[in-house]
């Protein structure tokens, strides 16, 4: 599953699904394209390690990603609200959370799906915390008590596992 | 029927964005106004495409996207470092 | 079949036009930069979301779904990137956010 | 169906001239560049609306995202954070040349043909020729890249020759400060 990652591997797969036209012709400048853009982000010193997020591949994120959508819902709906609701019902906070035991990339995604679900937001990412921002207190309660980290750090446990 | 009114909500949206990118106040709200901005144009040409019923429009709406993110990137790089040209913190810069 | 597919269809396109409405109105009325990134949040994510879904459903299984599908990967990739970036940046720039310590 | 093509026409225009005109009135340069951002957008929006996908294309790229990084990066070398003092010496002046100009190019659109008319003398000429041989003879599927690239292939030669120029000129003025960047 890997492979399909290697940066050209990928490049080639995603001009094939966008362009749609398979001439000899089209199909040559297709992938002299590929190349080209290879070799730039070669000389950009772009990270070819950055390029695998091995473990998005897992499969154990497709649970982790309905889960997030439901949150999203449920937290775009009480966003909704408070836009709605007259008045000022903000009441903005800023918190900071654990985020120790996790890969970096696990951080990026735990940062980024804090700030994916609307009403918290992540400000920084700084060692073993991050600091959100929240629209109200009590959004901040289901961070405070850790599931989203918990399933997060699942995520990575079992790709290990599966190594 | 309902692609046309999800049209016209989207256009309307983009009114209240622009009004935002033109009284600010602060520097950032018109950086954010500008994103969501392109977002939302992301999404009309989406949805224009399956209204005349030629979706095949769809690859400038995923240029837009992409332009819209480096664009943005770009402006916040500025605003935080004063030019495009700073290196931020990379593993290359320790091993030398 | 068709007809209930129609109908969620519909369903969608309405609930993703009301979240990127409301995420706008969200951006104007919120009294400051950080409250109004959550706001924005709203179109980027659950308004794009529920609205490409539809298309998704309008469209069938062809090169045009994967396009679709490509958009809304990216934007749930880069939204979040963008907004973070964006409070960092408005923090360095020194606009502090407005803070309630009160409970409740 | 046509009644809300000409909507989305007539409101994403009005878009766009309410921010020509916020940026006219503009005196910050951060502003106006954030604002042309929107414009390019709004711009390139209008042109899939009018069927211009390969404009459109070009639009997104270079309006949204390469212009705005070359203002910034002009900005941040000259550093201008100062607003811009405005001269308004004979508003009258202006405001008498702009509404001839306007009135000219009014009368001049009153002479051109119809909006997407078959018959009009553009569409007349080589136009059906390209149209109906175009897929056969050079084997590309978009008839205005087979357009570009091969029956019209010296004069767009020219055109990315003086692009090309003005690329080196702006890499020689941008490139030259980094390199000092580097050595300090």
């Amino acid at each position: 599953m890997g492979f399909i990652f290697s940066p050209i591997v990928f490049l080639i797969l995603f001009w094939l699904a966008l362009s749609g036209h398979y001439t000899t012709l089209l199909l040559i400048l297709g992938a002299a394209s590929c190349f080209w853009v290879l070799m730039i982000s070669r000389r950009m010193g772009i990270n070819a390690h950055e390029g695998k997020p091995i473990h998005l591949v897992s499969w154990r994120i497709v649970p982790y990603w309905i889960w997030l959508i439901k949150e999203i819902l449920l937290s775009t709906w009480a966003v909704s609200r408070m836009i709605l609701s007259p008045g000022s019902s903000v009441r903005p906070q800023l918190a900071k959370i654990p985020a120790n035991n996790m890969s970096d990339l696990s951080k990026v995604t735990y940062a980024n799906s804090i700030t994916l679900t609307p009403g918290t937001l992540t400000i920084e990412a700084d060692g073993d915390e991050l600091e959100i921002h929240t629209l109200r207190a009590d959004m901040l309660e289901p961070l405070k008590r850790g599931e989203m980290a918990d399933r997060v750090r699942k995520i990575e446990r079992g790709h290990n596992r599966e190594q | 029927m309902m692609l046309s009114a999800a049209l016209i909500a989207i256009l309307v949206g983009m009114a209240l964005l622009l009004i935002r990118a033109f009284v600010g106040p602060t520097i950032y709200d018109r950086i954010l106004a500008v994103n969501n901005f392109g977002t939302k144009t992301v999404l009309v040409l989406a949805l224009y495409g399956f209204v005349t019923e030629r979706p095949d429009f769809l690859d400038i709406a995923i240029v837009y996207a992409l332009c819209n993110f480096i664009a943005t990137m770009a402006i916040l790089k500025y605003f935080e470092y004063g030019d495009l040209g700073h290196v931020g913190k990379q593993p290359e810069d320790e091993k030398l | 079949m068709d007809g209930i597919l129609s109908i969620i269809r519909d369903l969608l396109l309405i609930a993703g036009a009301l979240a990127v409405l409301i995420g706008a109105l969200g951006v104007i009325r919120f009294p400051e930069v950080f409250s109004r990134i959550h706001a924005a949040g709203i179109t980027d994510t659950a308004g794009a979301g529920l609205i490409i879904l539809a298309l998704l459903i309008e469209s069938g299984f062809s090169l045009i779904s994967l396009k679709l599908l490509v958009i809304v990967l990216f934007l749930f990739f880069t939204s979040p990137t963008s907004s973070h970036a964006l409070a960092k940046a408005a923090i360095h720039g020194r606009v502090l956010p407005l803070t309630h310590q009160d409970k409740g | 169906m046509i009644a809300i093509e000409f909507l989305v026409n007539f409101t994403l225009l009005g878009f766009l001239l309410a921010t020509a005109l916020v940026i006219s009135r503009t005196n910050r340069l951060f502003q106006s560049v954030m604002l042309f951002g929107i414009y390019s957008l709004l711009t390139a929006a209008l042109f899939v609306v009018l069927d211009a996908v390969d404009v459109a294309f070009t639009e997104a790229a270079v309006g949204t995202c390469i212009s705005t990084i070359l203002m910034l990066s002009a900005l941040s070398l000259t550093g201008s954070r100062r607003e811009v003092a405005m001269h308004r010496k004979s508003p009258a002046l202006a405001l008498g040349v702009s509404i001839a100009l306007g009135a000219a190019l009014a009368v001049g659109i009153m002479d051109m043909p119809e909006f997407a008319d078959p018959n009009a003398p553009a569409n007349l000429h080589v136009a059906p020729y390209y149209l109906t041989e175009s897929v056969s003879e050079i084997d590309i599927p978009n008839v205005v890249t087979s357009v570009l690239a091969s029956y019209r292939g010296y004069d767009t030669l020219g055109e990315v020759v003086v692009i090309f120029t003005a690329g080196i000129g702006v890499i020689a003025l941008l490139a030259g400060r980094t390199g000092k960047r580097d050595e300090d």
